[in-house]
């Protein structure tokens, strides 16, 4: 059932030239990326050209919002989607002044796009108008200049004062009630906001009056980085260092999906079964650990679940090292296949696998016991940090939290890469939008990358020793054609994980911008907060699942 | 005479504190320094003071609930010492009776509090507001 | 309360069955993959100086010295800087640099961490694997054939 | 020996004073300092192992690890190494608290719990009774010391001048006055079966035999007559003392350490210990009051000395908190309120009243 097609009645299919009478004299341009059509829009028709195509077209999912800056203009291209069929896409291309950036912000149509808008600004300097909060968001409010603009000096060292922060709520609180508020830091140096997390808290009581996360301290220019480091060997490396809790294959996945298709290079079946099992290890790895560090939010100390969550992950991490060589930061992929083969004796390493798996359901079984079938923990986490469907798709919430929230949205199904459409498991969704739900999805899930697994495996064991090609031939230097542009994504262990590669002729990017599931699913925080107790907002915190080197890149 | 022993653990109970303050006095190095010294908020530079806002309301309702309470547990102590003497020498109902009227009587206090909402936690006004305000956007 | 009950015998289940899942570490050193990538060995008398594993590294971690006429002088790596990533030893046409499965190293600053060539000859085999064996079958598989340069100089 | 000769009856000050000869009110105060001095010091000697050694190791048995084994036998050393450098850390004093109060808490706190154990008798070992003084309203006054700690609690919260601090000083002090008034209701109906407040009065009355099956008799210990009022007393007892499920004045995920965060050096070490203490204070009250104080599970093991079996029943008590800790999620400051205000305290009413009908009828 689960890897049907949508059914085509449901969700409608327009072409581009559907697309482009729907917008009219709104478009002024045509652009052809890899993955979609775009269209040249004018900067003051943002909203406009994005509402028709949310409410006639259906593109309900703002993805991503790329900006960057050519010799001759800035440029914002808006990445959208359908939720319910991500294979129709749509790029939205605002070209704006090159004197004098401003194009207006898209805000109104999707709220994801005030955190994006706010980190193109930031990064790039292009200045959005209606934007709510126009504000820097990776870097220092103090910052002087924007680093991926053109004429920003890299070399010029700058220092960043430390300021205190402002009461949100300071202003109004006289007038309103005559009781106070109290401002609380909640992070960077807290127990519970998993890293480097601020969390800017206005507090009334016990109660969550406002919240405003703040990012930027682990900030480490990944995208930059990227851009400076070659399609064929450098990249690679990074993107175990996004999501860098053993996420890592899911995240070269992105990388090489998007490299893949952007250089036409055909990846092995053999070398696809062996990515789709080293991803779903790490998926479950990945998963392992929200459980455990969810459970230590709410417990409190580093409890027995917290460990025994991380026993079973490092059974995984035994695996995932004997795979690729390394527990965390596997760089396992290349483009057009995997590095290594399976690691000899083959026997033994399926039998580990086997090993595993067989006592999955029985470990599985003890974290029903210890966590959801606890009713502290149900009188917890169930009804709190709601998110409604509609706020999840408005802010571009992916993965389990998306998930949770009853989307049934996961690209491994709707948008079949690898080995997945050819494998039988399922997409896990919960209806409940709490704390609850989300935690439940993520431990179904384990379950169905189990699935997954097994029937890898079964698939390897059986390989014929004469076709184990693990690798295509890549030529050892990549120089995609000037001007190409690509948007790929995949289901990484915390939502969609997107990558958007400009080619410039050369061989590295012109421009790399990474989609990080982390950073649209922190915006909903606040709407997961507003009103709850502080403990439920460290537990929506700790359901949301972040890692801060994705979120800050 | 006990009290002479209690007031003698009293002294202890106070000296070993004292001593072992004492202990680390000559045991600990001094290194003042501003940065130390701030009050820690999560690794920010604080803001305001802790003692300039309000408590909550509640605060107050729970300690007004804890005295009236607990002033009637002083008053179930002495009968809960006599108690089965009490019912030996004059019956059950004697002894048992003015007292389930006082607890009675108390009880319904607790129900009138309880429907008041007074021994529920309150949710903040405003908090609230701002919840549904964002869930309207 | 049924929840809460077996929540506790969970835990108390594992704390009568005696088992740990940690050890103590420098007694019982932990069983390495032979795959994995730690600190580098460089071998003079293999290397031909050709510089690729320098050009190759995504972080600048590898600086090659040569002196007018293309003789190598110095090799330095910082294992404090590399990411482990394993495209040094992949490049090199003649294995002169390998991954060891070596894990510890310490020093008291970070220049320490910067090894020369005759460091980097030191490293010692973690429990004497070599992994050049280990990984030998597929060393070349990912080298394709195309059309891109190749970077011998 | 003749007049040396101890009598287990007598209290512990009096034995010393007895011993050293003293009598009157001189003798009363040498031999009660001494005994306080005895006392306490047993009850550091507790928490110096419970603290650094094993609450470590008990988290490790339920986590799967191994914990503290370097020092000394199953690393017991650790204990010596780890208080020298508790004490020898910089006292780092935060700016624009508010210096006496944030200088009296952590004395107070540890000394209230010790308070506590003035009346508590523990048993004797060989010819010595240790148990320092017998008031006759010994259960009452045992609350009332343990009730300090909230001023304690409360005066470091307030005088840290962090937020953090002052949330966890106001959480403890809700908890505390919500949960004391079930945790005493449910005593008193301990009280009516055993007629007096004196403690060494309510350990007697348990002494008698309950029933016996096959031989075995079971011990009248109030836990067994009363189970009902054993586990409401044991949950209001673990709020009392702030443990697992109710750690929400400390709630490390949420407000950091709670009203400890601006406590360094000595200070932290006497909050550390005075928590403890509390600890062991609540398990001492569950075995006096519930487990028969001092006394042997079936007559077959009297030989062993008293006060070993009361120092195995106040470990399973502090057992018991660890072990909760392990597997329960702390709840939340409403659902806590809302549980003693609206479930204990019911509860504890209706036990109360039950409890006088059911003896008033027997008799």
């Amino acid at each position: 059932m689960s890897l049907e097609e949508p059914l085509p009645d449901t969700v409608q299919e327009q072409s581009a030239d559907d697309l482009e009478a729907l917008l009219g004299d709104l478009v002024i341009g045509r652009e052809e990326h890899i993955n979609a059509p775009g269209f040249v829009i004018r900067p003051d028709t943002v909203q406009e050209s994005l509402r028709r195509l949310r409410d006639d077209a259906g593109f309900d999912h703002l993805s991503c919002v790329t900006a960057q800056e050519y010799e001759d203009r800035f440029e914002s291209i808006y990445h959208l989607k359908k939720f319910d069929d991500p294979t129709q896409e749509v790029s939205v291309v605002v070209p704006a002044d090159k004197e004098n950036p401003v194009s207006q912000s898209a805000d109104a149509v999707f709220r994801t796009a005030d955190w994006h808008e706010r980190e193109a600004y930031d990064l790039v300097g292009i200045q959005y108008e209606d934007h709510p909060d126009l504000r820097r968001i990776l870097l220092p409010d103090t910052w002087q200049g924007h680093p991926l603009s053109m004429d920003y000096d890299q070399d010029q060292p700058q220092i960043v004062a430390l300021r205190e922060h402002a009461n949100p709520l300071q202003e109004d609180h006289r007038s309103e009630t005559d009781s106070d508020t109290m401002f609380l830091n909640i992070g960077p140096h807290h127990p519970a906001t998993h890293g480097v997390l601020h969390v800017k808290a206005t507090l009334e009581g016990e109660q969550i009056a406002d919240v405003e996360s703040d990012l930027g301290y682990l900030h480490r220019c990944e995208e930059q980085l990227c851009q400076n480091s070659t399609y064929r060997h450098q990249i690679m490396p990074y993107p175990d260092r996004w999501d860098y809790i053993s996420a890592g294959l899911l995240n070269e996945w992105a990388y090489a999906r998007a490299a893949e298709d952007l250089n036409d290079i055909e990846v092995p079946e053999y070398a696809q079964i062996i990515r789709t099992m080293g991803a779903e290890l790490c998926r479950m790895a990945a998963h392992f650990l929200a459980l455990g560090t969810f459970a230590l939010d709410v417990y409190g100390d580093f409890t027995a679940i917290f460990m025994y969550a991380i026993r079973d992950r490092e059974e995984v991490q035994n695996i995932l090292e004997d795979l690729t060589g390394q527990r965390l930061m596997f760089n396992y992929f290349r483009l057009g296949g995997v590095v290594w083969d399976l690691p000899e004796p083959r026997d033994e390493f399926f039998e580990n696998i086997r090993d595993y798996l067989d006592e999955l359901p029985e470990h599985l079984e003890e974290y029903h016991d210890l966590v959801t079938g606890n009713e502290i923990l149900q009188l917890r986490t169930i009804g709190t940090g709601v998110l409604p469907p509609e706020v999840a798709k408005s802010y571009g919430a992916t993965g389990p939290v998306a998930r949770g929230s009853g989307i049934d949205y996961d690209l491994r199904r709707d948008d079949p890469y690898g080995y997945y459409d050819e494998l039988d498991w399922d997409v896990i969704v919960e209806d409940g939008c709490d704390n609850y739900s989300r935690l439940l999805v993520r431990m179904q899930e384990v379950e169905q990358s189990a699935r997954i697994v097994e029937q890898c495996i079964d698939l390897l064991e059986d390989w014929p020793e004469d076709e184990r090609n693990i690798q295509s031939n890549v030529p050892r230097t990549l120089r995609p054609d000037d001007d190409t542009e690509i948007y790929r994504a995949v289901e990484g262990a915390k939502g969609e994980l997107g990558i958007y590669i400009r080619a410039d002729g050369t061989d590295k990017p012109g421009r790399f911008k990474i989609r990080s599931p982390c950073f649209s699913n922190l915006q909903t925080l606040p709407e997961m907060s507003n009103g709850e107790y502080v403990p439920d907002m460290i537990a929506a915190l700790g359901s949301l699942d972040i890692v801060l080197g994705e979120v800050d890149r | 005479m006990s009290w002479i022993a209690i007031g003698a653990l009293a002294v202890v109970g106070v000296g070993i504190p004292l001593g072992m303050m004492a202990a680390s006095a000559l045991l600990r190095p001094s290194v003042p320094e501003q940065g130390k010294s701030a009050t820690y908020e999560s690794g920010e530079i604080p803001t305001g003071t802790a003692r300039s806002f309000k408590f909550n309301i509640q605060y107050y309702m729970v300690a007004l609930l804890f005295v009236v309470f607990d002033i009637e547990t002083v008053l179930v102590f002495p009968w809960a010492v006599i108690y089965s003497d009490a019912v030996e020498v004059v019956g059950i109902t004697r002894a048992l009776g003015p007292m389930l009227l006082f607890i009675g009587i108390l009880l319904i206090g607790l129900v009138w509090a309880w429907r008041n909402g007074a021994v529920s936690w309150t949710k903040s006004p405003r908090a609230t507001r701002r919840k549904t305000e964002r869930g309207d956007a | 309360m049924i929840g809460l009950l077996k929540s506790m015998a969970t835990t108390m289940k594992h704390a009568l069955d005696g088992k740990t899942f940690t050890v103590e570490y420098p007694e019982t050193a932990p069983e390495v993959s032979p795959r994995f990538r730690g600190v580098h060995k460089f071998s003079q008398e293999r290397c031909i100086w050709c510089r690729q594993c320098e050009n190759v590294c995504p972080n600048d971690t590898i600086q090659i010295v040569q002196d007018d006429m293309r003789n190598g002088e110095q090799y330095n790596l910082h294992i404090g800087q590399c990411i482990y990533c394993r495209l040094c030893e992949e490049v090199c046409p003649v294995d002169a640099i390998l991954l060891t499965q070596n894990f510890e190293f310490t020093a008291d600053t970070k220049n320490e961490f910067v090894y020369n060539k005759e460091q980097l000859k030191n490293v010692p085999w973690y429990k004497g694997i070599d992994p050049l064996n280990s990984r030998n079958p597929d060393r070349s598989a990912w080298v394709g054939e195309g059309d891109g340069e190749i970077d011998y100089q | 020996m003749g007049a040396l000769a101890l009598q287990t009856e007598q209290l512990l000050p009096e034995q010393i004073a007895e011993l050293l000869g003293l009598s009157g009110v001189p003798g009363e105060i040498v031999g009660g300092l001494i005994g306080a001095f005895l006392i306490a010091n047993i009850m550091l000697t507790m928490t110096a192992i419970a603290g650094p050694w094993a609450k470590r190791k008990i988290t490790a048995a339920f986590t799967d690890r191994i914990a503290v084994n370097r020092i000394g036998p199953f690393g017991l050393l650790i204990i010596i190494p780890d208080a020298v450098r508790l004490l020898s850390k910089e006292l780092i004093v935060p700016e624009g608290v508010d210096r006496p109060s944030w200088d009296l808490a952590p004395i107070i706190l540890p000394a209230s719990a010790l308070l506590g154990f003035a009346v508590i008798p523990m048993g004797d070992l060989g010819p010595v009774n240790i148990h320092l003084a017998d008031p006759e309203a010994g259960l009452a006054i045992v609350f009332a010391f343990a009730s300090i700690a909230s001023v304690a609690l409360v005066m470091a919260g307030y005088a840290s001048n962090n937020k953090y601090s002052l949330m966890g000083g106001l959480r403890a002090v809700a908890q505390n006055i919500a949960y004391e008034i079930p945790l005493i209701i449910t005593a008193l109906s301990v009280v009516i079966f055993a007629g007096t407040l004196q403690m060494s009065e309510i350990v007697a009355a348990q002494g008698t035999a309950l029933f016996t099956i096959a031989g075995v008799s079971i011990p009248a210990w109030y836990a067994f007559v009363n189970p009902f009022a054993f586990v409401l007393f044991l949950v209001a007892n673990m709020a009392e003392i702030g443990r697992n499920p109710f750690d929400i004045p400390e709630a490390p995920t949420e407000i950091v350490a709670g009203y400890q965060t601006e406590y360094s050096s000595v200070y932290f070490v006497l909050f550390y210990l005075g928590e403890f203490i509390h600890i062991f204070l609540g398990g001492a009250i569950m075995a006096v009051v519930f487990l028969g104080g001092a006394a042997a599970p079936i007559p077959a093991l009297e030989f062993i000395p008293g006060f070993v079996w009361f120092v195995i029943k106040i470990w399973a008590f502090f057992l018991f908190t660890q072990w909760c800790r392990s597997a329960l999620p702390r709840v939340r400051i409403d659902q806590l309120i809302e549980i003693g205000w609206k479930g204990m305290l019911v509860l504890s009413f209706a036990n109360l009243v039950l409890t006088a009908i059911i003896v008033g009828v027997i008799i």
